[in-house]
């Protein structure tokens, strides 16, 4: 049977998927084994018992000064952050993106405008930013917006103007204005291209959220994360960006079963 | 990258890491005049200094083994290298920092008003133990304040925000915040002298193995540092390239030099080294650092052992892994290099 | 525009539609020269022609999709402005659904944006009488049991059948065609003939229809147009292009037409197709 | 006439889409007066002059030590070290997302993986990154490349296994393998995808170049942009972000003609 | 597998495809009920039947794009591998062609995949070769003048039989055929009946065709397959399947067929379709 019509069933898949992931796992034990046998204080790569020691003293432990829960007081202020930016950034896509995408004037004037924003690096004018917005949420959740929404909006307005020529032109003998076309033909048929762009933009989004919190920053997961780079104590970091990826894996599934559920004409074979 | 411990046999290729700061300056302006190359090739050996934009990084890297030497604070050479179980010999005590690093506050003039105020600053660093020193001085406990951790990179920007009033930081970095208008510097280095050092600290074993590294390390900084203390054209001219180097003008970096106590000649270094206020400091960054958690899992602030010239100790005499060694210095000073 | 607003009793007279000297043409390729065509309102035309001619290029420039190369085009005495509305409907060659909506939504969607200009979507008895008048529209069609699906769960030919109740939902005054029924049995065409029919007359349609079925071009129109190239070289066959070879004008049921009359072609000179298939 | 309708010709689209940007420039000029006014040294929104100055110094005259021109030399290696990294990332994501994309079971064995990949901050790891690559050009490179690449690679994954399945099957009976299609099908199709891809990966490209610049570098636009921060010198850091965004404009530019150029089929209106 | 290779002078005894007890349902709507059928070698099978009766379905089945939900297929004795190959060409309903190949390339294709396993590219001598027999094929489709355009630049009848021509060039075993001359003018088509009539001659193709053309159905075919419903719930219009309610078989040119033999239904409860067009 050729390869393009080996189509597995879901047990298989999963099996398959966590192949590659544990030989990754096994590859680390093993390097970090034999550095610890070089060197058994070894900081960069330690061993799963390191790891669990840090974290079970973040996770379970209160902290002395603060009487709080590290790990969780992190991660709770960190998903706040990202859900706000992207939230936000989602938002922007859908209607800037769908403006951009279906109305050509508006699309000449602000596309290279946006254009223009997309590839500015916001870190490089952190200080303007801080100016205008401060040091606090603010600016870290406008830091997430600024670095992924042109992006989205980019990705939105391209595939809203690339719908078929057919359909706009069958929406308007049917009497729609640009309004309801934007509404009604092109909204609903970029919203699975939008999960599909907040699954893209998940990543880029932890990392703008993680060089927010590197800035300035008291709690968070990216907090953490640079203030023990300090030591390199990897025991930290590397279960913590463990973390980060299992939440961003649990939310990328979550986006695509949410895109099957709610828009199964866009996920249905056709014939 | 670690086989089975390299660093214990001879080697003829170097690498050296370093960031830059006024007191450290003095190196890749060695390397670009050619004055390395001078002293590595007198000793039979390769060099190469490798600026690492990124103070920490440069550190970790070290500490990783990508760097045979680096360019440290004391306490940095403790709390990063060191309490990673990383035996390190600091070869060079530079200077210390005499003002360069500093607490700033917006609208106030003592460090007393910094109670109830939000800190930025670079957590777990100098920084950080300069406000601790300051507010143990200024009688205030440490949760008067909050910090915020802040990265040096951005620490001036953060600075120009409306909201931030209260800061911890190091040059050149200090001296353009303390320019704003209605910043006051309440608390400076200058006011703990001699308890921030600027080192260029080894590889224990690579040190054992190539001594010849030291030397050539040494003599490179003695001859750079007499240059640039030269109060003549040629003097200038050095202080002006490193200024460029570290991407300031020679003003700003002639003020940045005066906030730093160069121990210019091998002699003050060896006194500084051999002086016992350098284990009374060491002392207090110690506990500071076990304060902070910085000696991971260890029990007690005796866990990470500090060896000093004369064969004295601080803490376990059995886990020294971060030692002053005198030895080099003296050989400048006696002119045997 | 409403369709019961446009449903005035008796024929319009004068050109409803008028083609001066159109050429089309992409690049260098000319696909349409010098059309000149005056469509009567209520008038039912077919055009037939090969495959390639250029009859559905003639459509979509009708229809202000896109604009001819050269040449004027009135509708109802003003120049056509290079846009679409709801006057003139269209149900296109490679049938056009919206994805993403039902067979009913399909169908209903015209309703929606003429009768709620803002949010695009009906609610309460409204939307209940827009449903009903959908509902019947795809029972004529044939759709009823398929209402709720989604186009690609709907066979070729029920699709087809959708967006000819989609288009026909609206009652538009000109109604475009190109090849509605190519995809029916024979069975399921015979009601769409007459439904069309139907709609033509209690509506005053104007249809411009495009078909390949002879038999069904002059058993529906009330004129044929053939289209083909008058002349032909070739070792640079895209440097001619088609135009209106026949024009045969026949006299139905809603107005009496003036006699047949044909173009200068003489009748020796039909293009094959015809004369095969007629 | 809709808007939807309105198709502007060149020039109407350049003027219109200069107004945004000029109002900026103007909305920026205006603050800088007033924050001069107020504060003659002000350092953070420096006005034109200051940042002539500053650039003529950069730009035109040599380094009395290195004797080369700074400005010109940091655009060198960073463009290098960009499109490298650029490079790298597109032929990843093009190989790797067409096989992806076509084969489902190299699908599931690897997608997991890549979608773990994306969404794992890189700069979190910057300390393993380094350690295992070093500081030199490789690590600078390869932090573009994990920055960018698993997005591409997915982006293009995802475009491929979207082709209708009427084309694969039309290919197989035409006789075509996996590897066939692969190439025959899927690569050409996925070309246009491609370059609007990296299009829209060029923001996070700089943003990942100015990152590893910050933290490892001697030389560079990134570098430049955060050695001259410790003073704040936005007379500098203005315009080197200026700079960095017509660059990215021009390539985005070039991207759009390529695709226009080499694809034509992939842009026609259809009808 | 080459045409070549299979071109076997006389047709080959016992069927080549056997449906046995097939079942076709999408969630709880059956599509296909119990469909029988054997199908020699060499034969033409016509498929006609009304929308939406199960067509299309019955020829991806067989196609092997999707698999039936019950029962069993055989292709030449032996189950039928769920996926398709070069034994079995098919022109698509909805036409579709490659969208980024010129017609040439497009129909060059099928060769080049053929002799050209690692680059599916053919160059020098071969490339030649392959082009000219691709633009034979072409010109017999009455594409010679628009080889180098894009199917996005034909017209649909032209990107119709574009995918006749792709179809065409590798001969293969069985040729499924989904309504392959619906958009193409009596002029065209007729062509395109003598080419395909020719092509099953010369090479014993085994064909199965959809049309809705009754009078094409039984021009070309051996064989005409009246799918249907045999029953009909009309509160659950989805809870029955279609069927094989007429099998007509009727003598040919390229063999002589055993008498036409009817299914159990009797004539009198013929589809309305049928008994209209025929
Ligand atoms: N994915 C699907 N989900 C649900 N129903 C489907 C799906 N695909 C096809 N159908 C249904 O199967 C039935 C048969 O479809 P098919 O395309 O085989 O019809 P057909 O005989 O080819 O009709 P036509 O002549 O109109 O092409 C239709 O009623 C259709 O609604
Ligand atoms: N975008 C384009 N670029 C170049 N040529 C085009 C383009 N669109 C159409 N054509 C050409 O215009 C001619 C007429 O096309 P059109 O679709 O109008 O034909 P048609 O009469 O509708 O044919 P059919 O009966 O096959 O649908 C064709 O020869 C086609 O190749
Ligand atoms: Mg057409
Ligand atoms: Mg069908």
């Amino acid at each position: 049977m050729r390869w393009v019509n080996l189509h597995l069933n879901r047990s298989q898949r999963i099996l398959l998927g966590a192949l590659p992931i544990a030989l990754l796992v096994l590859v680390y034990l093993v390097m970090a084994a034999q550095r610890h046998a070089d060197n058994p204080m070894d900081k960069i790569l330690p061993l799963p018992g390191a790891m669990v020691r840090a974290m079970s003293a973040l996770m379970f432990q209160a902290d002395q000064l603060t009487g709080q829960m590290v790990f969780w007081v992190d991660t709770l202020a960190s998903l706040q952050r990202l859900g706000l930016g992207l939230g936000i950034a989602t938002l922007t896509a859908l209607i800037v993106g769908l403006v951009l995408g279906v109305l050509p004037p508006v699309r000449a004037t602000f596309g290279p405008l946006v254009t223009g924003i997309a590839v500015i690096p916001p870190i490089a004018l952190l200080p303007i930013l801080f100016i205008a917005l401060g040091l606090g949420e603010t600016a870290k959740v406008a830091l997430i917006v600024i670095g992924i929404a042109p992006v989205m909006v980019r990705d939105i307005a391209a595939h809203v103007a690339a719908l078929p020529t057919e359909q706009i032109i069958k929406a308007q003998t049917l009497g729609a204005s640009s309004w309801q076309i934007m509404i009604r033909v092109a909204l609903p048929q970029a919203m699975p291209r939008l999960l599909q762009t907040v699954r893209l933009a998940l990543g880029p989004a932890w990392v703008f959220l993680i060089s927010a919190e590197a800035i300035a920053a008291d709690v968070g997961l990216g907090y953490r994360i640079f203030l023990v780079r300090r030591y390199l104590a990897m025991d930290v970091i590397i279960p913590y960006v463990a973390w980060i990826a299992l939440l961003a894996i649990l939310m990328d599934v979550a986006l695509t079963q949410t895109s099957k559920r709610a828009f199964p004409w866009a996920h249905g074979a056709s014939h | 990258s670690q086989g089975p411990d390299p660093k214990s046999e001879p080697r003829t290729e170097f690498t050296i890491g370093w960031s830059i700061y006024a007191g450290w300056m003095p190196w890749p302006y060695a390397q670009q005049s050619g004055i390395v190359k001078k002293w590595a090739d007198k000793y039979g050996i390769e060099i190469n200094l490798v600026q690492v934009n990124d103070y920490v990084e440069s550190v970790n890297q070290y500490t990783a083994g990508k760097f045979d030497g680096v360019t440290v604070t004391n306490m940095d050479a403790l709390t990063i290298p060191a309490a990673g179980g990383k035996d390190t010999t600091a070869i060079i005590i530079g200077d210390y920092s005499n003002g360069n690093d500093g607490i700033l506050l917006k609208g106030a003039n003592s460090l007393a008003a910094i109670k109830g105020r939000q800190a930025y600053l670079v957590e777990l660093s100098v920084s950080h133990y300069l406000l601790a020193r300051g507010l143990d001085k200024a009688g205030l406990k440490s949760p008067d304040v909050k910090t915020i951790n802040t990265s040096d990179a951005d620490i001036v920007a953060a600075f120009g925000a409306p909201d931030v009033s209260a800061a911890v930081a190091w040059n050149p970095q200090l001296s353009v915040m303390k320019a704003e208008t209605g910043v006051n510097l309440v608390f400076s280095s200058a006011d703990i002298p001699g308890e921030i050092l600027d080192l260029m600290v080894v590889d224990t074993a690579t040190l054992k193995a190539n001594p010849n590294l030291a030397k050539a390390l040494v003599g490179i900084w003695y001859e750079t540092v007499a240059l640039m203390q030269r109060q003549d054209a040629e003097g200038a001219a050095a202080r002006a390239a490193m200024a460029k180097l570290s991407g300031a003008t020679p003003e700003m970096f002639d003020s940045q030099l005066a906030t730093t106590f160069l121990y210019a000649d091998p002699q003050s270094a060896v006194a500084a080294a051999t002086s016992p206020t350098l284990i009374e400091t060491m002392t207090l960054v110690r506990d500071f650092s076990f304060s902070k958690g910085l000696f991971k899992g260890a029990s007690s602030a005796d866990d990470v052992g500090i060896g000093f010239p004369g064969g004295k100790t601080l803490g376990d005499p059995g886990r020294v892994t971060l030692r002053f060694d005198d030895s080099f210095m003296k050989l400048a000073a006696d002119g045997k290099l | 525009m409403s369709a019961v607003a446009t449903s005035i009793p008796g024929p319009i007279p004068g050109p409803i539609l008028s083609l001066q000297n159109v050429w089309v043409e992409y690049g260098d390729k000319i696909v349409l020269e010098k059309v000149d065509l005056d469509i009567a309102a209520g008038s039912f035309v077919s055009i037939v022609g090969p495959s390639g001619a250029g009859k559905s290029s003639l459509l979509r420039i009708i229809l202000g999709q896109e604009r001819p190369t050269r040449g004027k085009i009135e509708l109802d005495g003003a120049p056509l402005a290079p846009e679409c509305g709801p006057d003139r409907g269209v149900v296109f060659q490679r049938y056009s659904v919206f994805p993403h909506l039902s067979a009913l939504d399909n169908t209903v969607f015209g309703l929606e944006c003429e009768q709620a200009p803002l949010s695009a979507r009906l609610f309460g008895s409204a939307k209940r009488a827009a449903k009903a008048q959908a509902t019947e529209m795809l029972a004529a069609v044939g759709l009823a049991d398929s209402m709720h699906q989604f186009p690609a769960q709907l066979s070729g030919g029920m699709q087809q059948r959708l967006a000819i109740a989609q288009a026909l939902i609206k009652r538009p005054r000109i109604l475009l065609l190109d090849e509605p029924f190519g995809a029916l049995d024979p069975g399921i065409r015979a009601d769409m003939h007459k439904l069309i029919l139907s709609l033509w007359r209690d509506y005053q349609l104007t249809i411009i229809m495009v078909t390949h079925d002879i038999r069904e071009a002059f058993t529906l129109g009330t004129r044929v147009l053939a289209l083909d190239k008058r002349r032909h070289d070739p070792h640079a066959p895209h440097r001619f292009g088609a135009t209106a070879v026949y024009d045969i004008a026949l006299r139905k049921d809603p107005e009496p037409e003036p006699e047949p009359e044909q173009t200068s072609q003489p009748p020796s000179e039909a293009p094959p197709q015809l004369q095969e298939s007629a």
